[in-house]
């Protein structure tokens, strides 16, 4: 009974997170007189040409390949200072931790307008608008507060006798963090780096400001389906399948590495 | 002594972001004291506080002022309430759970601008889902995003649906993380399940529900492609928030220094407000 | 090097929207590489955010784009700024693939400051009234010719289709969508958005007036939900034949026209925007043109008119109709090839009305036109939304208006 | 005839391919004390997690009082139990940690507060009511989680090592004080100690398993007296019961152990078809008695090892080195000594099944 | 002169406004075994935490080897240690868990391989290598804590309730073994336990603490049966010491001890100027022997606790309670039986400083 009532809502739940994606997998492989019908059409007679549009437009697989580049590595850097920034922090006492945290998270707080606009600037002057690094190195400064403050977080639940013991058996402070701190809060940096990925890769206002056209990113290159005259809502919604079909496989396969209960029977007591 | 090593792992860090953002604020500081317009160039003079004294007495500043504390309460609220409870449920292990927490993730992995056309679509009064499910269980239509009243609202659902899987997703790996034996030594000790969540298991992920709200906050105040694709701050300004106003003044009416204005001011308010919810939510702990 | 291609190996940046004319553009680009050995790196961003990068780009000064795509209403604040570059002197050097004579006169005009030619159209369009001619018929309605009859059709539709099929629908989203409609009934009632000696003119009763009427007929006889239609939410409610009317952009027609997505083909009569004074200040019609601007700062000016002019040319909005057909061509080659009669043959005769008539000021041209539109919007949103008065509303957009005419 | 409380019915239970309880079935009446004795990892915290409904079981059942809990859930069994690993509340004061029970079920604060504060005091931690356990040392954490058990008037009482890190003197006050409860109250208590005396103390039955499986249940003078088979004779008592090997002839004077070297010993008990067979003979070291000079067995002495009250001492008799407890500096080593071997008291062994014969 | 290996020179350390240590000074002898006793929460492990670095003390000098390494990291001072809590890497197998300490010394792996299979045998925990903390029992966990200690070789040994959760067999084998260890490496080690046996085999020298303070430094004989003061006396040694109350008398035959109820036994090693001063005179159980009927004192056997090889008995004798320990089965309850004290091995205490007097 009580399972039958837990896989309901399960499904429920499912169904809801699930509608919007169908309804846009649906379009992308819908004509548009069968996507717009009211009362909507549940059978119909599936198209690939909005994906056959999509993948055969160099734009596109080239804002591909940028989204991937710019997260993947964005996030790694930021994952990687906020967990190194992270552990120095979780060792310091309550008013330095408390402290640098309430100045990581204000960090967190400005608007990207405050900061485009000068970077735009700079940028221009050093040439740097259809540079992947950019990009990258923005990315990362906005998320590192975000990975700090998380990581703090999943660090905070180690136990101190771990460094302790690791400490003892002759570890330095980088081997401790390298070799007890990241395997044990393994689950918490998936949840940041995934978090981190999914942040950069569908960043639009940034990247719209300071892309060019070597460096466009997938949400820009999407958005462009927008034009003036409404939506191409075939290719829109076909390239939008695409740009999340690796996110959500990748979610998948991280997320299988997680193990529960991670630390139990590391300390008595 | 042995800290010494430790504070090179943050310390830098923490200086050169530091000095990025001196920098940044001092720049962006200058160019709001000035009248700062792309379409002219080279025209800028020094005002001085003009476009603070001016954001004072804009009655369209304050009142999305007004809606974007009104958005951030309730979306931060509801997406943590949800978000956790979603979280508790997936708890467990059953059948399938590793395809349904990459499910979790679709509304984050979704282009904003997509979750926005989509929701806008769903919303359409007439041939949207929304009002056609309604119909189906014999409700007449809601005008989702055409009525001042609703609009906002509307958003809410939109963004609630796109940014409760971040908590679900953070707060799944913390619940993963806590070791379970007081979870079940509760039990023995004849608590309930709701008792366990209650006593146990949420002072335990106090900090990270906390961390996860704040950023929730912050970025709600932030929230711009929903409201952007959705509704552009319509009808009649109702769902205009103070983000939205800054971005309309720098990138519809290139005002760059107001734009920055309105940017800094809700900079700092909202970091006002991050110290006192901080030092209400994190009261350090006792030392150990 | 070959002195047939003095650029050869030029490369362009050019900065175009996304739009079916880019991608007719893009399309034909390997013609262009050939015939004259420049390279072009095409960069395509929303429409919505095009200005945007373009003034940022534009007052940072480096010269990163050669070639712009933009909207007329920014022209002259982009003349003023000395952002673009006039093209009769380009023109005069190289006229391998310019024929001026072939735009259509109205789009080609609006790009004209002080006489001096700055862009060429890469796409145009007007506004006209599309209705239902079988529900007119059925109901014994006569085509309206001024606003007022609009109302009276709509109430007629409405009330004898037993709300079945509403009256009117029009754009109400806040922004440029609901003004670019609204401007129809502004400059039909005999009001404008800036007088003769360039202050705000929103403050006046035609204003309010045609700001009345537009909100009543959308409130009476709209759509639920009008106050957040754009383009499409209109178009869509349209073609599926649940209005009896829509005043609305001339490329509209293409889409009641289109069986693929259309239920109304055949069924819709085009006129042009009516009027409901004597004397207006100008047309009711609206002229948007979208055109393609050489960057002063570029370093490759020449390269970059032959780019601009190859791209506007007839040849190319004609073979452009094969790859992403588009009834907003600016070339009056392309306007009578067959390609185009054969697919936007029944509204063609009253588009090519509507532009004859097509007011350039239609929405303002100056360098705040942006924050007018915007301060506009609002007013035109609350008057729709009930929060408030149409004059009371337009009071305060004019107050919002000379301030920004005078900054 | 006492009812029964607690009844394990052959509990089967695996971690995925590693079988750790083999069918484990005990009884407990009303009142009883049962002792788990058995080397480590041999499935004692199993089998209390299994009976707190902790871990589900794979086959067997569980019954307390008389009902099957098995498919119960923890809380409706109405055990309290302290963990091995203490698993105290984190986020609570030690005060808190030991009244949540009483809060989970409703009792009124002015009442939690005393009996709190009785438990406190009688675990000697009432200077530390207000402190969280991770500012407690290791044996006053262990003091908590026994507070947080005996605090609670529950049907069953499980305690799984409770006293491991606890001084000397604490340990015997908390031991007394868990034997004064248990009488007053007359609750069931099962408790897992590597501990000796508590076990022979506490229980009325004491259970001794090896890798999940039974190997003699009875109580604490059965078990050490009479142990069921070698592994029990080897594994209670400490030092350990040092084994003779030999056969059993029989003689004139009815069964003997001969240990083939010329030592031949007679032996009571014995069914005389045991005769034959190669056995153990086990004594435990009080079983080597100092005696006069020259009487009894003559026995060499390896190593003096004082333990305080006594030494161990390692002493060679007849070939084989065994231990003996002796009073503190009673003998020397390297020298000889005469012993006598309190073969009464011996227990033997079938060398093959490892079963009790005697 | 033995290298002083280890000296901690008056170490004071509070945690916040709760004195833990209040100056405590220990010298270490090269290969010397140190083990500290003391009541649970009297800062035993707070100590060992001092001298591996892991808490900075309040003041006071670490000195190993010769240098002072009070403000040395803990990864230069080059200890190994075995925690309370075990503190085990989740993360990595029990191999991985007891081969880091070598793999953080850079070890060649093939010789790490080689000791962590070594002690992994050593420890039974061989067939667990390849399994995670979470996926062991108690005394699992504890044995692979131990093992990352003894796979290295430090210049000290820091041990903290290493055995506390094995079974006893286990308990004296890897006694035996940590013992054996000891003698081959000649490596100072500091151990904490509360388990009387182990102190006494093991130790060199006993360092008795109790709420920071150090109460007596001495050889394991000297603290069992020299008790420096009261708190020593009382709390080394299980059942614990009794004590007669009275007071010093002189009389013609030297000092004698009076209870005022006209029990006078004379007493040695007093210093005569004790004389008039009230006294507690300490008798431990194995003090307290059985006589021949009509010898010696007549007590009440007031109960019988079997322990297994002896008998826990509660005695009144001079209208005072006592614990002796007798052979099983030797008294019965409520009987009378005649015993002799010891009085020669007994020690005297000054009531009013508890120390020790003769
Ligand atoms: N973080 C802390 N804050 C306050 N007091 C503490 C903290 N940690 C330990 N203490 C106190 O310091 C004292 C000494 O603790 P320590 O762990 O050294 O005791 P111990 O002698 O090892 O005891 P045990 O035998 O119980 O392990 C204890 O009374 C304990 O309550
Ligand atoms: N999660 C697990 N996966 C695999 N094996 C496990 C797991 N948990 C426990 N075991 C094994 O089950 C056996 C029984 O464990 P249990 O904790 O019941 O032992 P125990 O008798 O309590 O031992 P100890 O005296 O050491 O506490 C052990 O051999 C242990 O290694
Ligand atoms: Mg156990
Ligand atoms: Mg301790």
């Amino acid at each position: 009974m009580r399972k039958i009532a837990f896989y309901v809502l399960i499904a429920a739940l499912v169904v809801v997170v699930l509608f919007p994606l169908y309804w846009v997998v649906a379009t992308s492989i819908k004509s548009i007189r069968d996507a717009f019908a009211i009362p909507p059409v549940w059978l119909f007679e599936p198209t690939w040409d909005n994906y056959g549009r999509v993948l055969s437009n160099g734009v596109f697989l080239r804002a591909f390949v940028n989204s991937v580049i710019v997260s993947f590595i964005a996030s790694t850097i930021a994952v990687t200072i906020g967990a190194l920034a992270a552990y120095g922090l979780v060792q310091q006492s309550d008013t330095v931790k408390s402290n640098n945290e309430k100045f990581v998270l204000s960090l967190r707080i400005a608007p990207p307008l405050i900061f485009v606009i000068p970077t735009y600037f700079l940028a221009a002057q050093l040439k740097l608008l259809n540079n992947h690094w950019l990009l990258i190195a923005v990315y990362a400064f906005i998320n590192i507060p975000f990975a700090i403050s998380m990581l703090l977080t999943f660090f905070e639940d180690i136990p101190r006798e771990l460094r302790d013991a690791a400490k003892v058996d002759g570890a330095r402070e980088f081997t401790i963090f390298w070799e007890v701190f990241l395997p044990v809060a393994k689950g918490g940096i998936i949840a940041t780096l995934i978090m981190c990925v999914l942040f950069t890769w569908n960043e639009f206002f940034i990247a719209l400001v300071l892309t060019g056209r070597d460096t466009q990113t997938l949400p820009v290159s999407i958005t462009s389906f927008l034009t003036f005259q409404g939506v191409q809502w075939g290719p829109l919604t076909a390239a939008a399948t695409l740009v999340m079909l690796p996110m959500l496989i990748l979610g998948m396969l991280v997320q299988g590495q997680i193990v529960r209960g991670m630390s139990l029977g590391s300390i008595k007591g | 002594m042995t800290k010494d090593a430790t504070t090179l792992f943050y310390r830098p860090v923490m200086v050169f972001m530091g000095a990025v953002s001196v920098v940044v604020t001092v720049y962006v500081l200058w160019l709001t004291v000035q009248n700062i317009s792309l379409l002219r160039p080279g025209a800028q003079q020094f005002i001085g506080l003009d476009n603070y004294a001016r954001l004072l007495f804009d009655m369209r500043g304050l009142s999305a002022l007004g809606r974007t504390v009104l958005f951030t309460v309730l979306a931060t609220g509801i997406e943590l309430v949800l978000g956790l409870s979603i979280a508790l449920l997936l708890d467990r292990e059953f059948a399938g759970k590793r395809v349904v927490r990459a499910l979790i993730l679709v509304p984050i992995v979704m282009t904003p601008v997509v979750v926005g056309l989509t929701w806008r679509f769903m919303f359409d009064p007439s041939s949207g889902m929304a009002n056609y499910l309604l119909s189906v269980i014999g409700f007449g239509p809601v005008d989702w995003l055409g009525s001042t009243n609703v609009a906002l609202f509307s958003l809410l659902i939109a963004d609630i649906w796109q940014w409760t899987p971040f908590v679900v997703l953070l707060t799944m790996a913390s619940l993963e993380a806590l070791p379970g034996d007081p979870q079940s030594a509760a039990r023995v000790d004849g608590a309930r399940e709701w008792q366990v969540l209650w006593h146990i298991t949420l002072p335990m992920l106090q900090r990270a529900l906390l961390v996860v709200g704040v950023i929730r906050a912050i970025d709600s105040i932030k929230a711009f492609d929903i409201f952007y694709i959705m509704t552009r701050g319509g009808p009649a300004l109702s769902t205009e928030t103070l983000n939205l106003y800054g971005y309309i003044a720098a990138f519809t009416n290139f005002d760059i220094s107001y734009a920055l204005t309105i940017a800094m001011v809700l900079t700092i308010l909202t970091n006002v407000a991050l110290l006192a919810v901080y030092g209400l939510a994190f009261r350090p702990k006792k030392s150990g | 090097q070959d002195a047939s291609k003095p650029y050869a190996g030029t490369r362009l940046a050019v900065l175009m929207e996304g739009h079916p004319t880019t991608d007719g553009i893009q399309a034909l680009l390997p013609e262009f590489t050939e015939a004259t050995g420049i390279e072009v790196e095409l960069e395509v961003v929303p429409e919505s955010d095009i200005t945007a990068k373009t003034l940022l780009e534009f007052s940072s000064g480096s010269g990163r784009y050669d070639v712009v795509q933009n909207n007329i209403i920014f022209v002259p604040g982009f003349v003023e700024a000395g952002y673009v570059e006039p093209l009769d002197e380009l023109e005069a050097q190289n006229p391998s693939f310019i024929d001026r004579d072939d735009f259509v006169p109205g789009y080609l005009n609006t790009n004209l400051v002080d006489g001096k030619l700055y862009g060429l159209p890469v796409y145009g369009e007007s506004t006209f009234l599309m209705y239902r001619k079988d529900l007119f018929e059925e109901y014994g309605i006569a085509v309206p010719t001024s606003f007022a009859d609009i109302e009276d059709a709509a109430r007629t539709i409405k009330e004898k289709s037993n709300g079945e099929i509403t009256g009117i629908t029009m754009r109400g989203a806040q922004g440029i969508h609901s003004v670019y409609v609204w401007a129809g009934y502004l400059w039909g009632f005999g009001g404008e958005f800036i007088d003769a000696e360039g202050g705000s003119a929103l403050g006046t009763p035609e204003a309010a007036e045609s700001l009345e009427a537009f909100a009543r007929v959308l409130r009476d006889y709209g759509p639920v939900g009008v106050a957040n239609f754009g383009w499409e939410e209109n178009r869509v409610l349209f073609q599926q034949g649940k209005a009896g009317m829509t005043l609305d952009a001339t490329v509209n027609g293409a889409f009641n026209e289109d069986p693929e997505i259309s239920s109304v083909v055949g069924k819709v009569g085009y006129v042009p925007v009516p009027v409901e004074t004597d004397a207006p200040k100008g047309g009711s019609s609206s002229l948007a043109v979208h055109s393609l601007y050489i960057s002063s700062a570029s370093v490759n000016k020449e390269a970059a008119w032959l780019f601009a002019s190859w791209a506007t040319a007839k040849e190319q909005q004609i073979k452009s109709l094969e790859i992403a057909p588009n009834s907003g061509v600016t070339s009056l080659a392309a306007l009578s090839s067959e390609a185009f009669d054969s697919r936007y043959g029944a509204f063609k005769d009253a588009m090519i009305a509507s532009i004859n008539q097509g007011n350039p000021q239609y929405l303002p041209t100056v360098p705040a036109a942006n924050e007018i539109i915007n301060n506009a919007g609002i007013a035109v949103s609350k008057v729709l939304a009930g929060t408030a008065s149409a004059t009371d509303a337009l009071a305060e957009a004019d107050a919002a208006n000379a301030a920004a005419l005078s900054r | 005839m006492p009812k029964l409380s607690l009844q394990l019915k052959n509990i089967v239970k695996a971690y995925g391919a590693v079988p750790v309880l083999k069918g484990v079935s005990v009884d407990a009446e009303e009142g009883e004390f049962v002792v788990l004795l058995g080397p480590s990892g041999c499935g004692k915290s199993t089998l209390l997690h299994a009976i707190a409904g902790l871990h589900p079981i794979d086959s067997g059942d569980i019954v307390i009082e008389g009902r099957s809990v098995t498919d119960m859930p923890t809380r409706d069994r109405d055990v309290a139990m302290v963990f091995q690993s203490y698993a105290l509340y984190p986020n609570m004061t030690v005060a808190q940690n030991i009244g949540f029970p009483l809060r989970m079920r409703k009792i009124p604060a002015a009442e939690i507060a005393s009996r709190v504060g009785e438990v406190a005091r009688l675990l000697q931690i009432e200077p530390l009511l207000e402190r969280r356990p991770r500012e407690l040392s290791g044996g006053q954490r262990q003091r908590v989680a026994i507070g947080r058990a005996l605090v609670r008037d529950p049907k069953v009482f499980l305690f799984d090592e409770p006293l491991s890190n606890l001084d000397a003197t604490l340990r015997v006050e908390t031991r007394s004080e868990i034997k004064r409860l248990h009488a007053q109250l007359g609750k069931t208590m099962i408790y897992v100690t590597h501990d000796q005396i508590e076990a022979m103390t506490l229980a009325t039955k004491i259970v001794v398993m090896n890798k999940g499986d039974i190997q003699q249940i009875g109580t604490p003078h059965e078990v050490y007296h009479h142990p069921a088979n070698l592994f029990v004779a080897r594994f209670v008592g400490s030092p350990t019961m040092h084994m003779f090997a030999g056969t059993l002839v029989k003689g004139a004077d009815g069964i003997s152990f001969d240990d083939g070297k010329g030592w031949r010993v007679p032996v009571q008990g014995v069914d005389p078809i045991a005769a034959g067979q190669a056995v153990l003979l086990g004594l435990r070291p009080e079983h080597i008695v100092l005696a006069q000079p020259g009487s009894g067995e003559s026995a060499t002495v390896e190593s003096v090892e004082p333990t305080g009250p006594e030494d161990n001492v390692v002493l060679t008799i007849r070939g084989q080195e065994a231990i003996a407890r002796f009073p503190t500096g009673s003998v020397e080593a390297g020298s000889t000594v005469a012993v006598t071997l309190d073969i009464a008291k011996a227990s033997l062994f079938a060398a093959d099944s490892g079963l009790r014969l005697n």
